[in-house]
């Protein structure tokens, strides 16, 4: 089982759930992120002023899937949040030891679909 | 210190070659024949002034309240824009057109630019041609604003800026010239009170122009058609806007009556006081109810609406109705709001707070009612709640096209996304608060 | 756009059916005997009544605020509706009972429905009926509001309703016949003069009914009996409706002296004024120096609470006392609000927004004030102020109680900890923002 | 319940040993020489009155909405305290030293403590001391509402109550009696019609000097000392702070006529009121335009200065300038704001929400253009428009300066990167929402 | 040592709590988080038209915690977040390298408690 | 392939995000989070009502890098958010599988950066 973290622009959710669902992907969890990386950030001014922003916002999923589900959902994901465009974004694997479901107990590779 | 007196000195010197286009002169030497009516019907003019331009923080709350928050400082800023603007366009042209001497064989009016043109007496009822302006620019800031909800979350700032000179300068004053100035539309016994149809149909209706050419929100009907809800971001601030509005209209309607001294003039004040309190209520309680029926809840949006639709309806007649028929007009008004809002996503137009319901439909309705309950000539009623909003439709339709061709009307689709708030202005509404930057 | 008309013209043929059930006619054949005064008071009036109306978005907005956003919509739209049932209500029974003759042996007053029963000179002084009644009604939704901030979280969104309309139908005209129709608390000689009790204390009494009959919000009182705090959610909207009760509240008091013609009254609406200002001032420092004390922090809910207490306070006195008595009535009312909070904990009587310990305490103070300070009678002060919440407290009781039997008072737990938002009208007040959804 | 009586009884009973220290008697037995115009003047200023303290919740929503989250319940706090400990101390000692008869060579006046010093005739023009003090007490407020703005997310909450007492009690008296009190600045011929100098920019250079002395947030400006932006936290709140200010600025000017009846009077109150909406206008328009040229993009805060800029500058001179020049001033203070916001950015100062450059330059704006546009003596206006804000700043700088050398000025570091709602208060303006906590 | 990451409804994070202390689990992390699950979402109504919420507000809980105290610290979470509903969330566990604790610079088990 | 999880205290984000720079690691993720640990939270009142506060506001930082750079960015986030006192915070460090940047399909360390 991994767990797969990706990091996207916010408009492009909606996009990568609909790739998701394609494959068959139906669980995920997601939250408000404020992300740091290649795409510099920008200026803005307020009142004439400076302001530096350099975390932008994004946000990140979170996907448990069984092993052979892995190659899907990253393709899925790249397919929904792809423009070309600095700051499309990156995505973590890891590996997951278990995953249990509150509701019935069940554990393992049952659980988690 | 010294940077800014210098550039203070700098200023001024420019300022003082810019001769004053235009002098007023506020001379007293006439004999006083009513000093003391004359003061009370202007003080009571001034305060409905007042109470109406109080309108203009009551449509922005509810607009930007109606709206997400991507889009909240945008809305605000045309809010606060078609007030500035309205005030200068309406000083400079509006105000001339709409209560000048007829020209152009009656098409509009023209008294000059400024307040000028028109004198005044010393007596009850009679107004000091500074009062009657800041009444009457009052009016036509009402007008103008009314559209901003309509095109929030895809127009320009900048084609609403235009927008805003051309119906204040323009648009508003030659219809408001045809009832209100004297020209053929009050010569034919058209009533419209206090502008169910002069103002509110005029800017729903101008609101209806823009959401059309515009076309819907991205996202707002789904692949299949099917509308998508969008809610407000901000549900507090569109309540305390209603509230503001209700409280507002006290100024519209019964300082319509352009005096207070007089036992006529008093009890027709407070009738239309009444009646404009009563008919917001049933529109409120009657879209309630009608929502409530329709999708099993009561939605707090629909029953604001419903508020507001009641006191659009009663505006027209309101002085020639009983207090029992301004109710009617109010449940009318109530039911007609929930029934155009749905009429609106079938028809697929994008209308985010409801102006063209609300203002538009119940303007109509106002005119219309006038005729039913108010015993206004039924000819001139049709006639006045046809082609006011048709000519306001028409022209706006026209202006938003003719943006649309070069260009200037929409934002981009990644803007629009985005929200306005950042892509037009770099600026959040809510800097430091979580927002879901996508649901 | 035809399906339109068409829903128009049905609707309209639907209303013409309905024969007004009640007319009224405006006759202004009366010789004019003193028009300029009774513009001027009419106008006065007018105004005061608006002020007062614009107090219902200040209650809405101290009441929403002070509460959680889960429940913003909630309490929004039960503020909005006490105003639409309230204004048809009294329209239809409560302005008839209050101000009518004395029937069933003076316990209250019948003068019919609507508003034509009573007549009015043309007269310094003498207000027209509708005039009156728009003032009077601007007082009944007042009383009304007050609950929907003590009920707060937990009360179903129809019980409200229900309740709602008993009280500005049936309950608050008749204790406001007793004083204000001419009736026996009237004729003891009780001093109530611009509604400490009539108004305030109906509505704070009615809350602690509601309050206790409801029970607390879950979570607010520990295992051990330890009351918790439940945050405001937005304390920039309740201290924006505190700062609109205050502006609202120079309608309630000075406007109750029902004219302003005469130096008499001119002098006394102003002292009114002044003594306003003043009680309100010493009721926010010293409901904040009390806390400050207890607590080590300045707190900013109790010291708006303060302010209101001061004003609730002088309601019923303003008029006999001077300033520096304004001052101390304010005084002790900041005192009052503060441990009144603390002894509905101790009590665990659950009023979110301190409902009672404002209107409900600080209502029988003003009338016990008017006796110590104001020179009024003790026997008809007390009786007064006994009678009077009592009669709410126990109408209103029996009424919760009724609802309860029936279970159609109270939301379900899984509602409540979702918030009534979701529950009861599938709307969020934020939509968009990220709130933490438990703390 | 019992407890509660006992505590009630307690505290009447100190109450009631505690003598009035000044007692009013409001006599009505002057013969009544025009007792209509005497309640027409009366109402108009009370109408004044409730409309200049209709502005507190307006400053107090432009305040909080342009600094950011954690520090909105201290800048409210601050705002409700002004206003509560300003009435009590213009009522002890402010009134007294504005309006009394010179003393101190003339350096102030004295009339005593509290209201009763000052008698009044009935007649049109004439104002019970009541209502005068009303009116009196909103200005006062006024003025010291303006620094909570610049002084804010930094200054200790007592150190702001000091300063409220000061200067509502003694600094802005001082100065007030010199101008409005009859004293040398008035004897000169310096005309400050509603006060740009006398109010807005004894507030202004106040604040001013409060920026100087505490210095600027941290975080403000870089180690490369450029200036950060530190966005508010909820512009939809500003922007109805400004229209209510706009709207409350009807008061503001117009009333300061302090009489409404006779024709010169009616005129000159309509003219004042078209000029100030005339000069809002052209205020926001221009600080719209000025700013989106320098940067491109049009910026909301600024176009919300603005319009606050025009109202400022046109206090002094609106009775005295036709329609064209109050646009012109507005123009200019449209411009002016927009260079003054620069300007302290390049001198490090720190003023969060541009009190200085709207009521201190454009203050001083007002009473210059009162000389070109408005004909007024030159020297006077000069003589004015240098000395009151420098009587302001300095006594302000000292005051200041002594709180902070006894360490009772600023907050620690630690609490104000935490916010000064939970250091001092121990409470969160939005509970339950997320806030990101550092950007 | 492992990482257990916790998806549970919101209005059960206070039973959670109770019970991890129960357990002496007394450190965790918590985010707010939208979820897509079996829960298949709902529809509500604005201004009469449809709002499709597929994504449900839930709360994320980490809790980074030694060997021996996975097993009570599941436990617990089931026991306070299990309704038996559709929802109820779902527990993943993972293999935790290291841990330190910024105040000390203490490392690994010791850093956890 | 590391990911670095840390929870600091919000007013240290700052001196975090600087010191990290210094040791050249410029990207990063950053969200809300409360957390729960030995600082054991604070009690308030409210109109005179006890809060107790135990969930006290915290940021969450994720970072993924190469192997190598896991010293130095420990190193840095230690600089920048220590201050002794209790509630400094924790860092939790697990392994990475795989890393893609989603605009270049790049994979593994190549994409960290
Ligand atoms: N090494 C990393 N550790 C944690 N988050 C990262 C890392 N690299 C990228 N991210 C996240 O991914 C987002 C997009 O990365 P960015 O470098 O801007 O885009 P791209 O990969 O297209 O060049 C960042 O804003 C950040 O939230
Ligand atoms: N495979 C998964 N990956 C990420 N998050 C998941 C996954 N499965 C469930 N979740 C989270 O757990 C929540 C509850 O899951 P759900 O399937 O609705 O409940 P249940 O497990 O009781 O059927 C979801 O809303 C989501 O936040
Ligand atoms: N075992 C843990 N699991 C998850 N989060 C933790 C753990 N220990 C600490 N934290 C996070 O780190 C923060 C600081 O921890 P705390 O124990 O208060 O500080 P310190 O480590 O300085 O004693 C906590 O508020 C919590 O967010």
């Amino acid at each position: 089982m991994k767990l797969i973290i990706a990091y996207i622009q916010p408009d492009k959710l909606t996009a990568v759930k609909q790739a998701l669902y394609e494959k068959e992907v139906y669980k995920m969890s997601v939250t408000n992120a404020l992300g740091c990386g290649q795409q510099k950030g920008y200026h803005e001014t307020y009142r004439g002023a400076d302001v530096e922003v350099n975390l932008l916002k994004k946000v990140r999923i979170e996907i448990a899937v069984n092993s052979k589900f892995v190659e899907p959902t990253v393709e899925a994901i790249i397919k929904g949040a792809r423009s070309g465009k600095i700051g499309d974004g990156k995505i973590f694997i890891q590996s997951l030891d278990e995953c249990i479901r509150i509701r019935t107990g069940e554990k393992g590779e049952d659980a988690i679909g | 210190m010294k940077k800014l007196l210098l550039t203070l000195a700098a200023l001024a010197a420019v300022v003082c070659l810019t001769a004053p286009v235009h002098a007023q002169e506020v001379t007293a030497d006439v004999i006083v024949a009513d000093e003391t009516g004359y003061a009370i019907d202007n003080l009571f003019l001034f305060i409905g002034a007042v109470l109406v331009i109080f309108m203009q923080p009551g449509f922005a709350m509810v607009e930007s309240g109606f709206n997400s928050a991507k889009n909240a400082v945008n809305i605000l800023f045309k809010n606060v824009m078609d007030l500035c603007i309205g005030v200068l366009l309406y000083f400079l042209f509006g105000y001339g057109i709409m209560y000048g001497d007829a020209i152009l064989g009656g098409f509009m009016g023209w008294g000059g630019m400024g307040i000028g043109g028109i004198a005044s007496d010393v007596a009850a009822g009679s107004l000091t041609p500074q009062c009657d302006f800041l009444f009457q620019v009052a009016f036509a800031a009402t007008a103008a604003t009314i559209v901003s909800g309509a095109v929030a979350g895809r127009l320009k700032f900048s084609a609403y800026l235009i927008y805003s000179a051309v119906i204040t300068g323009l648009v508003y004053p030659i219809s408001g010239f045809w009832q209100w100035g004297g020209g053929w539309l009050n010569g034919m016994g058209f009533h419209d009170f206090a502008g169910s149809l002069v103002v509110h149909a005029v800017g729903g209706f101008a609101g209806l122009a823009g959401a059309i050419v515009l076309g819907p929100r991205i996202g707002k009907f789904g692949a299949d058609g099917k509308p998508k809800a969008m809610p407000g971001h901000n549900l507090p601030l569109a309540a305390l806007g209603v509230f503001i509005l209700w409280v507002g209209w006290y100024g519209f309607n019964p300082a319509s009556q352009l005096a207070i001294v007089g036992a006529d003039n008093t009890n027709a004040v407070m009738l239309i006081a009444v009646n404009t309190t009563l008919a917001a209520a049933a529109g409120g309680i009657l879209a309630m109810l009608t929502t409530w029926f329709i999708h099993k809840k009561p939605d707090l949006t629909m029953a604001l609406n419903g508020i507001l639709a009641g006191l659009v309806g009663i505006t027209a007649n309101c002085d020639a109705v009983t207090n029992v028929e301004a109710i009617i007009i109010g449940v009318v008004a109530g039911v007609l709001v929930t029934l155009g809002v749905k009429l609106l996503d079938k028809l697929k137009i994008d209308d985010p707070v409801g102006a063209f319901p609300v203002h538009g439909m119940c303007g109509v309705w106002g005119g219309i009612a006038a005729w039913i309950f108010g015993g206004q000539p039924m000819l001139a009623q049709i006639t006045g709640s046809v082609v006011i909003p048709l000519w306001s439709f028409v022209t706006m339709f026209i202006l938003f096209s003719i943006l649309k061709k070069f260009n200037a009307l929409r934002v981009s689709p990644e803007e629009e996304i985005r929200g306005l708030d950042l892509g037009e202005h770099g600026e959040e509404a809510y800097s430091g608060f979580q927002l879901w930057t996508t649901q």
